[in-house]
């Protein structure tokens, strides 16, 4: 192990053998990774290849589509993610999700940053709230566009507008763990570079973990890369070590562009 | 026996004119490589349409101007001396008759000659007049299948052709439920105005005592609304309290929660309840539910009546569970599975998924469940007839019997009143009131669901 | 945050229990009035049979022989004759052939009347014996065994639905008569078998005990038949109108509201509607299945129409964009992919307002079909009664003793038949039934 | 063709003796279908019988009352001018408790007082102030009064206000003095809290018993005479009701049954006048009759006799 | 005009002073732009600029959504596409549209190629739209990995292949405009330089109208460019010269990365 590698720092999330399969279909095959504390990981792979199904596993979103099965151990500081007691809603709080497709609720601009916030009690008051949603708007780069339309729908923004809402609704909660599918796939380089700096500066305090199909995104925000194909965790390592010198001849190849 | 004629006729024009339509198209396609605007199929029934509308004019026609042609040649074949005899109701007398004997239909008393003679000349002249009108829908047809065949080319936009006539066709279906408005009202109308004639409407609409007596005479007794209405009112309050939040409870819980086999099998079983017939429901009010209320009424120091607005109520409630079970659930279900999963993501539980996110996602569709059921709730009758003590007298108690507006219907309606006296008349005007109360209701709910909805979407 | 889960934990449990107990309630009702119809009902199916053998006595029937067909000229020529045969059979008393019948399985009733002894079997079986007859004139001199109902009452007292203790005064049939059954019973000249009765007869007054729901059966079948083929149809239709096609507008708006108001509309007033313009307008039979059809059909339209419309109104955009996109035109969109989604609720749709249809009586009593119709109704324009129609008739029946637990089986083979009618819909909703 | 089967609807009190008549009738006619008969109310039944002529209109109407005025008059202008009564027989009206419970002997001066809403005590029309049936009079059973009487849409009802509690505030008397129209309300204007208004059939009669057993019911004889097990019968003014008491005079509540035939469907529809002779025959509502049997209080076999040539003299009346 | 500007082919489609409003919100503000023959025009911009809402006006989907109100001319081949006696349903089918969002019917992944052809009546036969269904999937990437699985449900893909399934139902129709609103937006590398390829093959014999947020793909696959900013049409001109050399300063800085 190189001696940069950030699995020297605190790990946080550590897989086993984490398995799933889609009714029939194996879609995930015995993945170990560990994934370190205030650090980014980035996710690469070609299109299918099982990134977003692992992405799903940590916070455990997997539960929700009827049919998926997940084996193997996942741990967040030591502590068995799928143990039967352990509460999903608080893992869910902990673990933040930015999904591939932006879903925003069909609810005002304001309300959409809101809701984690509500549910979870973060804001005292009123103002508390405002502030809240200011400042994800602002930090997810969306607040100036939106500003004058805080109670107009989400869903009435554009592609990338609501990329933006999703990470701004996601970072509102504050969680310890961030899961970003694709977060920048729709956004121009400017407000790709907003979300870089935003991720760039949430590492100083949370873990983060970055699907992503660009490797020069990959390159610039993250720490350590985990190469994916065909549902096996090809290899892993830290960035630098992965782009310049990668151990497997397909993640060369995927990264060289010769894989698909 | 002509209906099945015509019928035929139709079905045959029908399948020839598609056939003509489809294959003039298929030969546009293979004959010269264009492109051909639409599909055969459309061409098909572009051509059945032009064939169909000009053959079902003609029948309309005769439908709707047949009936007065035919009667004025049966008047002229009355002998001018016996029709100038003849006042308004012996001429329709006289016609029936002769309608009588033209279908071969006997008469009582004995045959005049000339009726005989007339009854005979109606008898071929249906016939000549039936037959003609074949004729010249088919030919109406069959000039509207030439018409269609020779429009038939490359660029004819068949397609859009067939769909304004499909959309025409499905505003149709939807005017059947104005045509059934426009039916009841005027099938109400009319005696409730003699109704009117009767009682004076400030006493019918706002008198508190119901008492109609079915003795005779000039005292009709009263036919004061206001204590149905406040029946009505009361068992529909109650059964909804009854069957909102256990049905939609129920949808939750089936449509989140419950695994699907569970729900495959619960799903049904709950909407039994929406086929028992009501009257069923009615004796269970009756002889069980009743007796209990009134038993743990006075376990608990309350003063229940066996027969209440309650128990009707209660028991309507659980019959129309269903209706807000079954369709909340459906709509819950299709709610696009992102929206849950953005909640979810955000560590939302899942009765907070549920709440804030799904249910306001779905409320449109909910809502016209709840409006369904209390549609039902107010239209029922046997329940209420049993269960409600059939008593209407104004009063505020739930605990205390009542009856509604349906029941005063059915019972003035179909008791052995005198059916040209208000007695039995009342029916028709409570039906009336009955029919603008849930108009406006209705359009509160609508104007309440506008609002509240504009917040989503 | 933690103080907060644990709170919202509470509410989570909360708001499942409240689910649970939503389903426990809504079928536990269920589970009671199935209880309480099955508990009174299943009894109905056991029915008494009298076995007799039937001596055809010369000498009491003392008619013409039967007319040949040979013997006239035409077929018309010959149905009169033969109807005037009957005719003259049918005035023979033949109960006095039922009574000897009886007397001769119980030669210890020598001293009771003839009346006590016909209060045995049921009124019916001297029309029974007479068929025999005059379908196998051969029949005569000769001794058949012929199983006849027990009469009502009779079955009344070998079920023990009336009080076997009571005193004479209270008991509908007299002592002898009670003890003669017994009699019968313990020598096997009455036994119980299952009472196909109810599910191959039809109804009758004066014979109750055969009374049975064939003719009810079929007249209902060839309502919900009406109604399934022409209620679904056109509420989806109206539905997808108003839905998809109508411009938004006042008139929209007012059509919504009158739909919504219909379904607040008080049965029998479509019972009138149904009178005014389905038999007095449109001069259609009276107390035809046809009708009841037409009558329910309307009735069920709101319903369909309402139900179809939430269904449409969740339908994601998404989805008709993409359809749209692909060169779709709004029907193509509208029946290919729209529909296809809603189509577990307008199944739960059509299933509710079949369900509705399926037991309501109200508006039949004014287009005729509140009757008693001794017939199976072999098209939808022959007079027919339907199911809830003959529960209520013999739910009002005077012999509450024996016609209570046949109510209670009308209302079994009601629910057969609408968990049948409904069984296909909900496997065809089960099965295309996706989470979205 | 024409319709081949008579349609009868109307009185659901005739409706079961209609039935059976129908039944038989096909029995012994071969040549005929077995007629339908249809409930509806006497209104309901005359309103569809006065539609007018032809197919779609029924043929005959069961009326528990004679046809009124308006509604002959409203029958005329549909056409419907050949209208044929015909009497069939008697209808008693009895009082019914639980069998286990206690044996009354009413007269309708207690019945009156039992349940009009206000009675004469003293002199003074007072709200009625009785609870208890031995309130009213020390011989009946120490009862909360609790009566269950046809609502007023039952023909039923008139006959029961007329020859019952009519009667019986006659005989118990008005204070003096007071103006007709007082008088009339004082005698029909019953008390809210004992009196359970039935709307249904006397099914729905018996269920209320059952819910309640303090409940007194107003039955028919038939209905009472089925449910001897569960019902005991109250005697009025002594007289025990029964077919031979009320056919003789004695029971004073009862009522004359009616059928109504329109003349101008005799021989179109076919069997008409079979079924009225068929009806009218001793086999069937004569003593010792089919319809006896089903609880029909016959008519004397003469006045049947009158009605039958009436109606073959096909006498519009 | 540079010599090797496109707009000496023909001109397929031309958009004179289009303008949108959402609502009371004005989204576009006179777009005016010729879109050539059997090329590819890249819309690029920062997020938000409307770019999809001029897509979406080309094949009239604004129509579809509620409060869009569309102002000026668009014609294609001269024909006004916004004329009432114009047929909205077959505009559509001649201009294929691939939405930012992949939306997949809910039905197999074959029914969702199927689809098009099935109601434009392009096949004559099974047999026939099994191979319309095969190379569309072929020519989009994905055919090799769903092709066990053309029964499942379309939904049940990852992103990046629901991506490509929209594509190859839009191409499946052969239409002979197609735009494409981010169509590389949730694809790997090699799953692009497929699709790119693709564009490049189709752009043979259709008009190509694609949006995107990488340079790079804007650069590779157009013939010409239009940047839009804030609604307004800021510049268009032959690829290579919006890129070498921006007349705009505001296009300049998007393409140095400096305005969002
Ligand atoms: N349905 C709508 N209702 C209201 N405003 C809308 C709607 N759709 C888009 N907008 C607004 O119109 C503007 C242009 O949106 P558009 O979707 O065209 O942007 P875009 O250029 O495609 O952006 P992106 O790259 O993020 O997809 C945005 O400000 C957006 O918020
Ligand atoms: N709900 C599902 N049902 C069945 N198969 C699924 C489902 N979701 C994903 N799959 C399959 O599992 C595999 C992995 O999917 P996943 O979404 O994890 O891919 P991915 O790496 O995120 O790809 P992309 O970059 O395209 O988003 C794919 O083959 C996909 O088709
Ligand atoms: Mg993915
Ligand atoms: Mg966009």
């Amino acid at each position: 192990m190189n001696p940069t590698d950030m699995l020297d720092r605190q790990i946080r999330l550590t897989a086993r053998d984490v398995t799933v399969h889609y009714g029939t279909k194996q879609a995930l095959h015995g993945i170990s990774i560990d994934i370190p504390d205030r650090a980014v990981t980035a996710f690469i792979g070609p299109s299918g290849c099982g990134k977003s199904t692992f992405l799903r596993c940590i916070n455990r979103m997997n539960d929700t589509i009827e049919g998926a099965k997940v084996g193997g151990t996942i741990k967040l500081d030591g502590e068995d993610i799928y143990s039967p007691d352990l509460d999903v809603v608080e893992l869910r709080a902990r673990i933040g999700m930015v999904f591939q497709k932006p879903n925003p609720f069909p609810k005002s601009i304001y309300d959409n940053v809101a809701y984690g916030p509500r549910i979870h009690g973060l804001a005292r008051n009123k103002s508390d709230l405002d502030e809240i949603v200011v400042s994800s708007l602002r930090k997810a780069g969306l607040f100036e566009e939106v500003k004058d339309r805080l109670q107009e729908p989400g869903t009435g923004l554009s592609g990338g507008q609501q990329q933006r809402l999703c990470i701004a609704r996601a970072i509102a909660v504050g969680p310890e763990v961030i899961l970003m599918d694709e977060p920048c796939s729709a956004l121009d380089p400017i407000a790709t570079a907003v979300i870089e700096e935003l991720i760039d500066e949430l590492r100083e305090n949370y873990t983060i973990v970055i699907v992503t199909h660009s490797m020069q995104q990959a390159a610039r925000v993250s720490q350590r890369t985990a190469f994916f194909h065909l549902g096996h965790l090809i290899e892993q390592g830290p960035t630098e070590d992965i782009f310049t010198n990668p151990v497997n001849k397909q993640t060369q190849d995927y990264i060289m562009g010769r894989i698909g | 026996m002509n209906a099945l004629i015509v019928a035929g006729v139709l079905l045959v024009l029908l399948g020839v004119s598609y056939q003509t339509g489809w294959s003039k198209s298929r030969n546009l396609a293979t004959a010269n490589g264009v492109k051909v605007h639409s599909r055969p199929q459309y061409h098909g029934s572009y051509s059945a349409i032009w064939t169909m509308i000009p053959a079902l004019v003609i029948l309309l026609l005769w439908a709707w101007f047949g009936g007065g042609i035919a009667r004025d040649y049966a008047v002229s074949q009355i002998p001018q001396d016996t029709l100038l005899a003849l006042d308004q109701a012996g001429l329709n007398n006289a016609l029936n008759r002769i309608n009588a004997l033209a279908s071969g239909y006997g008469v009582a008393g004995d045959v005049a000659p000339w009726e005989q003679a007339a009854g005979s000349a109606v008898r071929s002249f249906n016939f000549l007049t039936f037959a003609g009108m074949l004729v010249l829908a088919v030919v109406a047809g069959g000039a509207g299948l030439v018409y269609a065949r020779s429009r038939i080319t490359a660029r004819l936009r068949a397609r859009n052709t067939v769909e304004r006539v499909i959309s025409l066709l499905l505003l149709a279906c939807s005017g059947v439920a104005i045509l059934t408005t426009v039916g009841i009202v005027a099938s109400l109308v009319t005696e409730a105005f003699r109704f009117f004639t009767f009682i004076n409407p400030i006493d019918f609409f706002f008198g508190t005592v119901w008492a109609p007596n079915n003795a005779g005479g000039a005292n009709h007794g009263q036919y004061g609304l206001l204590p149905l209405l406040t029946g009505t009112l009361m068992i529909t309050a109650i059964a909804m309290l009854v069957a909102v939040p256990v049905g939609l409870m129920a949808a939750i819980y089936l449509s989140q929660y419950a695994p699907r086999g569970f729900r495959a099998v619960v799903k049904p079983f709950i909407e039994i309840l929406a086929g028992i017939p009501t009257i069923v429901f009615g004796f269970f009010a009756l002889v069980t539910v009743g007796p209990f209320l009134r038993d743990f009424g006075n376990a608990i120091g309350l003063n229940i009546n066996a027969t209440s607005a309650l128990t009707a109520g209660i028991v309507m409630g659980i019959m129309i569970i269903p209706f807000v079970s079954s369709l909340s659930d459906d709509i819950l279900n299709q709610v696009p599975r992102s929206l849950r999963d953005g909640a979810y993501g955000l560590g939302a539980t899942q009765s907070e998924t549920i709440r804030n996110v799904l249910l306001p996602a779905a409320l449109p569709g909910i809502v016209g469940a709840f409006l369904l059921a209390v549609s039902r709730a107010v239209g029922e009758t046997m329940i209420v007839v049993l269960a409600a003590g059939n008593s209407p007298i104004l009063r505020g108690n739930p605990f205390e019997p009542v009856s509604t507006i349906t029941v005063s219907i059915v019972n003035q309606l179909t008791g052995d009143t005198d059916f040209t006296g208000p007695q039995s008349l009342v029916g028709f005007a409570l039906g009336l009131t009955l029919f603008v109360v849930t108009l406006c209701l209705n359009i509160f709910a609508l104007y309440i669901v506008r609002r509240f909805r504009e917040q989503y979407e | 945050m933690r103080a907060g889960l644990v709170r919202r934990h509470a509410t989570e449990q909360i708001f499942r229990g409240l689910g649970i107990a939503a389903i426990a309630v809504a079928l536990g009702f269920v589970a009671i009035l199935f209880i309480d119809v099955f508990r009174k009902g299943i009894p109905a199916f056991v029915q008494s049979n009298v076995h007799l053998s039937v001596f055809f006595d010369p000498e009491l029937i003392d008619v013409d022989p039967a007319p040949a067909r040979d013997q006239f000229p035409s077929d018309a020529e010959y149905t009169a004759a033969s109807l005037k045969w009957q005719r003259s059979v049918a005035l023979l008393n033949w109960n006095t052939i039922v009574e000897a019948s009886l007397r001769k399985a119980a030669p210890e009733a020598g001293d009771m009347t003839a009346r006590e002894i016909l209060s045995i079997p049921e009124t019916d079986a001297r029309h029974e014996i007479r068929e025999m007859f005059v379908a196998n004139p051969s029949l005569l001199g000769q001794t058949v065994d012929v199983d006849v109902l027990a009469s009502a009452n009779a079955q009344n007292w070998i079920k023990g639905n009336i009080d076997r203790s009571l005193g004479d005064k209270q008991q509908q049939l007299s002592a002898p008569a009670r003890a003669l059954i017994d009699t019968f019973v313990e020598n096997g000249t009455i036994s119980n078998g299952f009472a196909w009765s109810i599910l191959t007869n039809v109804d009758s007054r004066s014979a109750p005990a055969s009374a049975g729901l064939l003719g009810a059966f079929v007249g209902t079948l060839w309502m919900m038949l009406i109604v399934v083929v022409l209620a679904v149809p056109i509420g989806v239709a109206a539905a997808i109108y108003l839905e998809e096609f109508a411009p938004k507008s006042r008139l929209t708006d007012l059509i919504e509201v009158n739909i919504n108001n219909l379904a607040a509309v008080p049965s029998i007033v479509f019972g009138l509607l149904g009178a005014a313009v389905f038999i007095n307008w449109f001069h259609l039979p009276i107390s035809a299945p046809l009708v009841g059809g037409l009558v329910l059909t309307l009735l069920t339209l709101p319903t369909i129409i309402i139900a179809t419309r939430g269904a449409l109104l969740g339908v994601s955009p998404a989805l008709r964009q993409a359809a749209l996109g692909m060169g779709a035109s709004k029907t193509q969109m509208v029946f290919h992919h729209v529909l296809p989604v809603t189509f577990p609720s307008i199944l739960t749709a059509t299933i509710l307002g079949v369900a509705h249809a399926l037991g309501e009586t109200a508006p039949l009593l004014l287009i005729g079909m509140k009757a008693f119709v001794a017939s199976v109704p072999a098209t939808p324009l022959d007079q027919a009664a339907a199911l809830p129609v003959q529960i209520y008739l013999w739910q009002g029946n005077e012999n509450r003793n024996f016609f209570e637990p046949r109510t209670a089986a009308a209302i079994m083979v009601l629910l057969g038949v609408m968990i049948l009618l409904n069984g296909a819909a909900i496997y065809l909703r089960s099965r295309l039934e996706k989470r979205a | 063709q024409s319709r081949d089967t008579i349609q009868i609807a109307g009185s659901s009190t005739v409706l079961p003796f209609a039935s059976i008549v129908a039944e038989e009738f096909s029995a012994s006619f071969p040549e005929f279908k077995t007629p339908v008969v249809g409930s509806g109310g006497t209104g309901g039944g005359l309103k569809q019988f006065c539609e007018g002529v032809g197919e779609n209109t029924i043929d005959i109407a069961n009326a528990s009352r004679q046809i009124k005025d308006a509604e002959r008059e409203a029958c005329t202008a549909a056409g419907v001018t050949d209208i044929r009564e015909i009497q069939f027989g008697f209808d008693g009206i009895v009082f019914a408790s639980a069998a286990s419970g206690p044996d009354f002997a009413l007269t309708p001066a207690q019945v009156y007082k039992a349940i009009a809403a206000k009675v004469n005590v003293d002199g003074q029309l007072v709200d009625n102030p009785y609870k208890t049936w031995n309130e009213v009079d020390a011989s009946l059973p120490n009862q909360p009064i609790a009566l269950a009487v046809p609502a007023s849409n039952h023909g039923t009802r008139e006959v029961f206000q007329e020859k019952v509690v009519s009667a019986g505030c006659e005989e118990a008397g008005l204070p003096e003095g007071i103006s007709e129209d007082d008088a009339e309300a004082a005698c029909t204007t019953y008390r809210q809290d004992v009196v359970v208004e039935i709307s249904g059939d006397y099914t729905e009669t018996l269920a209320r018993l059952n819910s309640d057993p303090n409940t007194v019911g107003v039955f028919g004889l038939s209905f009472y005479e089925q449910n001897t097990d569960t019902l005991k019968v109250a005697t009025v003014d002594g007289v025990v009701p029964s077919k031979e008491s009320v056919a003789a005079g004695e029971y004073p509540v009862s009522r004359p049954l009616f059928f109504y035939v329109k003349g101008q469907h005799i021989g179109v529809i076919p069997g008409i006048e079979e079924y009225v002779q068929f009806f009218l025959s001793e086999g069937i509502s004569g003593e010792g009759g089919a319809l006896e049997a089903a609880g029909l209080i016959p008519q004397p076999a003469d006045k049947t006799a009158e009605v039958l040539a009436a109606f073959e003299a096909g006498a519009a009346q």
